[in-house]
C-alpha cells in the first residue's frame, strides 16, 4: 500500500515537513498564548518535534537498531547511535527544566493569583 | 508501508498539537500533549530507536504528564 | 459564525509570523538534504566491539559520552533541589479523589512488580533496551502509584539522602579511579572482554554505572513526584 | 595536574554534601571553601607549565568528550575560582547576621554554577557544551528564585523561561551541525564548517546567535535581564554578572572563532554589541533603583566586551579581557557592598546612597565604579583604551562614534551617583562592616587599581590568551593529533 511513499527521499521529505510542521505549532503556541501551562506545553513540543527531526533524518530504514540480538552478531549495518544518546539526554533534561518551571509557576500563582505571562508584573517599579 | 506510517502518524500528531495549543480547557490541552508524547513513541519505535522510544514513553507520556496535572491542580482550573 | 470575532489581532499575527519563520526554515532544510556518510556514531559503532556490550546506545551513553551523562544527573539532581526548595511540603497527599479498594489492593499487588521490572530495566541496560534512566523512572512511577493509592505513605526521606548521596559520590569516585590508573576520566578499568559479550557481567564499568545512574534518577524522581503530589494547598 | 579537577570536585562537593555534614553543622560551607581554595592553587600551578593541555574523557578527542586547558581557558578558569573564592569568604562573614535557608541547598547550586561554569569554558564538544549550559542555567534559575518572594519568583520564571527557548534554539543548532557534519568535536566541525552550503551555514550560525544570544544579554534578546537582577538577592547578582555572563561570552567567541575564522559577520556584530551598549546605557540613565541600574550598567559593560570580541583581532581580544577581570571585579564590589546596603537601609532607592554613612564603603564603592568608568589608573582604563584604539585602527568608525556616546552616557549616571555618595546631605546612623568584609572589599579593590597602575604585569599573558583564542589552526590540529 502507498509504495511510492517508501523511498528514502520521500520518507526524508516527510519526516522534515512533519517535523517543521510541529516546531511551528510549538512556536505558534510559544508566541500567542499566555496560561504558564500551555507555555510549557509549547516548549515541549517544539523540543519533541526537535528530537522527531534529529532522529528520523539520521534513520535509514535498510539499517536496524544498533543492539546486538536476534541473529546479529556483528555492528555493522546499524542506525548511528550518537542521535539516541543525545536525545536520551536532551529529554531528561528537558523534563527536569519542564517540572522546575511548573513549580516556579505554582509557587508564584499561590502568591500573587497570577497564572499568566503577561500580567507579570511584581517587577519594574 | 513504512512512509504511510510515518506519514499518517506525523499528520496525527500535528493536529493534536495544534489542538492541545489552542484548546480552551487547561486539561484537555495536558491529555492532548500526552498524545503527542504518544505519537512520538511509535514514531522513535518506526525510526528503530527502541531506547528513545522507551524514554520518551516513561519520560514524555509519563512523568511530565504527572507533573502538568499536578501542576493544573495548583494552578487552577480556569478559563 | 465570523471568523474575525474568534482570531485575535494577536494570535493571526503570531500565526503569520512562526508560519514565515518556521517555512524559511525548512526551506532551508529541504533544499540542502545531508548526506553524510563517515558520522562519528560510525566509528563508534566500530569501537564498540572493543568494549564487550551488546547495547550501543548504551555504551555511547554511559562510556564515550559518559561525561554528558554526568551533567545529566546532576541536572536532575539540582532540578529536584530546586523543587524541593519551591514547594512547600505537606504529610498528607492533598488529593481530594478518594483511593477505593480497589486502587488500594492493586496498587500494593502492582508495585513490586514495577520495581522489579524497573531493576530488569537498569540491570540488563547494557544488553536490551533500557537502562538507567529508563529503570530509575519506572521505579519512581511505582513510588507514585503508592503515593496515590496510600494517603499517609511517604518515601523515606533519610533513604533517598542516602541513595543519592551514595549514586552521586560513586559516579564521580569511578571517574577518578579511572584517571589515577589509567590516566584517562572515566576509564574503563574493570575487564571487559569481548567473549563475555551478551552476558549479565560483561563491560567493565558500564553496567555498574548504569545502575549507579538508575539509582539517582530513581531517587531524583520520586523526590519530584512526591513533592509535587503533597504539596500542601494553603501557603 | 589534570584539568578535569576543576570539574569533577566542585560536583564530588555538590554530591557529596550529606557527607559533609557529618562533620558538624558547617561542613559544607566550610569544605566548598576549602576545595574553592584548592582549585584556586592548582589555577594558579597551571599557570607555570605555559601550553595547551588536553584531558581526554574515555576515549580520544575526535570521538569522545576532551577538556583544552589553554592560556585563553586558563584565564577564565582563574578567574571564575578567584571570584568564586571571594564570594564563599564574603558568604562566610555575611551568613552570621543574615544567613540563607538551607545554607546546604545554597552551596549545593554554588558549586554546580563553579562546576558548569568552568565546563562551559574547557569543553571542547558541542554537545557537552549544551549539557554544562543546562546546568549552569538551572542553577542561576534556582539561585535567583531562591528567596520564594513573588519578585524573586517571577524573576526566576522570566529567567527559566527564556532559557528553555534559548536552549531549544541551541539543540536545533547542534542538530543541524550534526546531521550535515556528523560530529560534535568542536574541531571537527570548524574542518568542515566552511565546506557546508552557504544557507546552512547561516541557519547554524542564526540559531547559535539565538541560543547564545539571550545569555549573553545582546540587545533584542535581553528584556528579562534587568528584571531578573531586580527581582533576585544583590548577593546573586554578583556571581550573575561576574562568572555567569563571562562564562557564556566566552564560549559564544570561542565557537565562533572556530567556526568562522574569516569573520564572516564580523562586522553586524560589532553593529549588534554597540547598539546594545547604547540601549542599554540609554535605559540606564533614568533609573531609581540601585539594583536595576547597575544591572544596566552590567548590559551595557557586557556589550562592550562583546563588540571587542566580535572585531577577531588580537589586540581587541585582549582589551575585551581586560575588561571583562576589571568588570567582574568591580561588579563584585559593588553588589556586594549592595548587599551591606540593603541589610542597613532595607531597599534600593537611589537616594540611599545619599544616606550613606560609611567613608570606607564609598571609596570602595567610588573605586569600582571609576574602574567601570574607564578612567585612568583603573583597570577599566586599558581595556576600553585597547578596545577604542583598534576599533578606530580597523575604521569602524560608526560603531566607535556609538560606544563613545555610550560611554559618555554611562559616565553621567555614575557621576551622578559619586555625587550623591560625596554629598552633604544629612547621613543615617554609621553603617558598620567588619573587619573580615573590609579586607574582602579592600583586596577586591586593590586588584582593581593594581592593574590598573602595573596593566604590563599581565599584558603579556593576556596577549598569549587572545592569541591563542583567535588560533584555530592550532586549536583543531591539538585535538585532532592526540591519539
Amino acid at each position: 500500500m502507498f509504495e511510492f511513499l517508501n523511498q528514502d527521499t520521500t520518507i526524508q521529505t516527510i519526516i522534515t515537513v512533519g517535523s517543521m510542521t510541529l516546531f511551528f505549532v510549538g512556536f505558534f503556541g510559544l508566541l500567542t498564548q499566555k496560561h504558564f501551562i500551555k507555555i510549557f506545553i509549547s516548549i515541549a513540543i517544539m523540543e519533541s518535534s526537535i528530537f522527531l527531526f534529529f532522529i528520523g533524518t539520521m534513520f535509514k530504514k535498510s539499517l536496524t537498531a544498533p543492539i546486538l540480538g536476534d541473529g546479529y552478531t556483528t555492528f555493522t549495518n546499524m542506525n548511528d547511535p550518537i542521535p539516541h544518546a543525545m536525545i536520551l539526554t536532551a529529554i531528561v533534561i528537558g523534563m527536569a527544566v519542564l517540572a522546575l518551571g511548573l513549580s516556579f509557576s505554582i509557587e508564584y500563582y499561590k502568591l500573587t493569583g497570577n497564572a499568566e505571562i503577561d500580567k507579570m508584573n511584581e517587577l519594574r517599579h | 508501508m513504512i512512509g504511510f506510517i510515518i506519514l499518517s502518524i506525523f499528520i496525527a500528531i500535528v493536529i493534536i498539537a495544534f489542538s492541545a495549543v489552542t484548546q480552551k480547557k487547561l486539561a484537555d490541552s495536558i491529555i492532548l500533549f500526552m498524545g503527542v508524547g504518544l505519537g512520538s513513541i511509535v514514531l522513535f519505535f518506526v525510526f528503530q530507536a527502541p531506547d528513545v522510544a522507551l524514554t520518551e514513553a516513561v519520560i514524555g507520556a509519563g512523568i511530565s504528564s504527572v507533573i502538568f496535572l499536578m501542576a493544573l491542580k495548583h494552578l487552577g482550573v480556569q478559563r | 459564525m465570523n471568523i474575525k470575532h474568534d482570531l485575535p489581532a494577536s494570535t493571526a499575527s503570531g500565526f503569520a509570523l512562526s508560519a514565515i519563520f518556521v517555512l524559511t526554515i525548512l526551506n532551508i532544510i529541504l533544499q540542502n538534504i545531508p548526506n553524510v556518510t563517515q558520522s562519528a556514531g560510525n566509528q563508534l559503532l566500530k569501537l564498540n566491539e572493543t568494549e564487550g556490550v551488546a547495547n550501543a546506545v548504551t555504551t555511547v551513553v554511559v562510556y564515550f559520552r559518559g561525561f554528558d551523562t554526568l551533567g545529566e544527573i546532576s541536572v536532575l539532581f539540582i532540578a529536584s533541589l530546586g523543587i524541593g526548595l519551591m514547594l512547600h511540603k505537606n504529610s498528607e497527599c492533598n488529593l481530594k479523589v478518594q483511593s477505593n479498594f480497589m486502587l488500594k489492593t492493586a496498587s500494593k499487588l502492582l508495585f513490586p512488580i514495577i520495581m522489579l521490572f524497573g531493576l530488569y530495566v537498569m540491570i540488563y541496560g547494557h544488553l536490551s533496551p533500557g537502562g538507567g534512566f529508563q529503570g530509575g523512572v519506572i521505579v519512581a512511577s511505582g513510588v507514585l502509584l503508592l503515593l496515590i493509592s496510600d494517603k499517609s505513605f511517604e518515601v523515606p526521606h533519610s533513604l533517598i539522602l542516602i541513595l543519592e548521596t551514595f549514586a552521586g559520590v560513586s559516579y564521580v569516585l569511578i571517574g577518578l579511579i579511572g584517571l589515577f590508573t589509567l590516566d584517562i576520566f572515566l576509564g574503563n578499568f574493570l575487564p571487559n572482554d569481548i567473549s563475555q559479550m551478551g552476558m549479565l557481567l560483561s563491560g567493565g564499568i558500564i553496567p555498574i554505572i548504569y545502575i549507579i545512574v538508575g539509582i539517582k534518577v530513581g531517587s531524583e524522581m520520586s523526590m519530584i513526584v512526591q513533592n509535587l503530589i503533597k504539596r500542601s494547598d494553603n501557603v | 595536574m589534570s584539568s578535569i579537577l576543576f570539574i569533577a570536585l566542585p560536583l564530588l562537593f555538590g554530591f557529596a554534601t550529606p557527607i559533609l555534614n557529618k562533620f558538624g553543622k558547617n561542613g559544607v560551607v566550610y569544605g566548598s571553601t576549602i576545595m574553592q581554595m584548592f582549585l584556586l592553587y592548582l589555577a594558579f600551578d597551571l599557570l607555570l607549565n605555559t601550553g595547551s593541555h588536553i584531558e581526554i574523557i574515555s576515549i580520544a578527542p575526535p570521538l569522545g568528550i576532551s577538556f583544552v586547558l589553554n592560556k585563553a581557558s586558563l584565564f577564565f578558569v582563574m578567574l571564575f575560582t578567584f571570584l568564586m573564592t571571594m564570594f564563599s569568604f564574603y558568604y562566610l562573614t555575611h551568613r552570621k547576621t543574615d544567613a540563607y535557608k538551607s545554607e546546604t541547598k545554597f552551596f549545593i547550586l554554588i558549586n554546580m554554577l563553579l562546576a558548569s561554569s568552568i565546563g562551559l569554558v574547557l569543553s571542547s564538544d558541542i554537545f557537552n557544551i549544551y549539557v554544562f549550559f543546562e546546568i549552569a542555567g538551572i542553577s542561576a534559575y534556582i539561585l535567583s528564585a531562591y528567596k520564594k518572594t513573588p519578585s524573586a519568583l517571577e524573576a526566576g520564571l522570566k529567567y527559566l523561561l527564556t532559557g528553555s527557548i534559548a536552549s531549544v534554539f541551541l539543540v536545533f543548532a547542534i542538530v543541524l551541525i550534526y546531521i550535515n557534519i556528523g560530529s560534535l568535536n568542536l574541531a571537527v566541525i570548524a574542518q568542515s564548517f566552511e565546506t557546508l552550503p552557504h544557507n546552512i551555514k547561516i541557519l547554524i550560525s542564526i540559531f547559535l546567535l539565538i541560543g547564545f544570544g539571550f545569555k549573553v544579554e545582546i540587545f533584542p534578546l535581553n528584556f528579562w535581564v534587568v528584571d531578573v537582577y531586580q527581582g533576585s538577592s544583590s548577593l546573586i547578582n554578583a556571581l550573575f554578572s561576574g562568572i555567569v555572563v563571562k562564562a557564556y561570552l566566552f564560549v559564544f567567541f570561542h565557537i565562533l572563532y572556530l567556526f568562522l575564522p574569516s569573520g564572516e559577520f564580523s562586522l553586524f556584530l560589532i553593529y549588534l554589541g554597540a547598539i546594545s551598549m547604547l540601549v542599554a546605557e540609554i535605559s540606564g540613565l533614568r533609573q531609581t533603583n540601585l539594583k536595576r541600574l547597575f544591572a544596566y550598567s552590567s548590559l551595557g559593560q557586557v556589550a562592550l566586551i562583546f563588540t571587542a570580541f566580535a572585531m577577531q583581532n588580537q589586540n581587541a581580544i585582549q582589551g575585551a579581557l581586560y575588561i571583562v577581570l576589571a568588570h567582574s571585579i568591580a561588579k563584585f564590589i559593588i553588589f556586594l557592598a549592595l548587599t551591606n546596603i540593603k541589610k542597613e537601609y532595607k531597599n534600593f532607592h537611589i537616594n540611599r546612597l545619599k544616606e550613606l554613612n560609611s567613608p570606607f564603603l564609598r571609596t570602595i564603592l567610588l573605586i569600582a565604579m571609576l574602574s567601570l568608568l574607564g578612567l585612568p589608573l583603573f583597570a577599566g582604563f586599558i581595556g576600553k583604551f585597547l578596545v577604542l584604539k583598534s576599533l578606530a585602527v580597523s575604521g569602524v568608525l560608526g560603531a566607535l562614534v556609538i560606544i563613545v556616546t555610550a560611554s559618555l552616557l554611562e559616565a553621567v549616571y555614575y557621576f551622578k551617583l559619586t555625587g550623591f555618595m560625596f554629598s552633604k546631605s544629612e547621613k543615617k546612623e554609621k553603617l558598620s562592616i567588619g573587619i573580615s568584609q573590609k579586607i574582602i572589599f579592600s583586596l577586591l579593590a586593590f586588584l582593581l587599581i593594581f592593574v590598573g597602575i602595573l596593566p604590563m604585569i599581565i599584558s603579556g599573558f593576556l596577549f598569549d590568551g587572545a592569541g591563542v583564542l583567535l588560533d584555530s589552526t592550532t586549536y583543531i590540529n591539538s585535538l585532532i593529533g592526540v591519539q
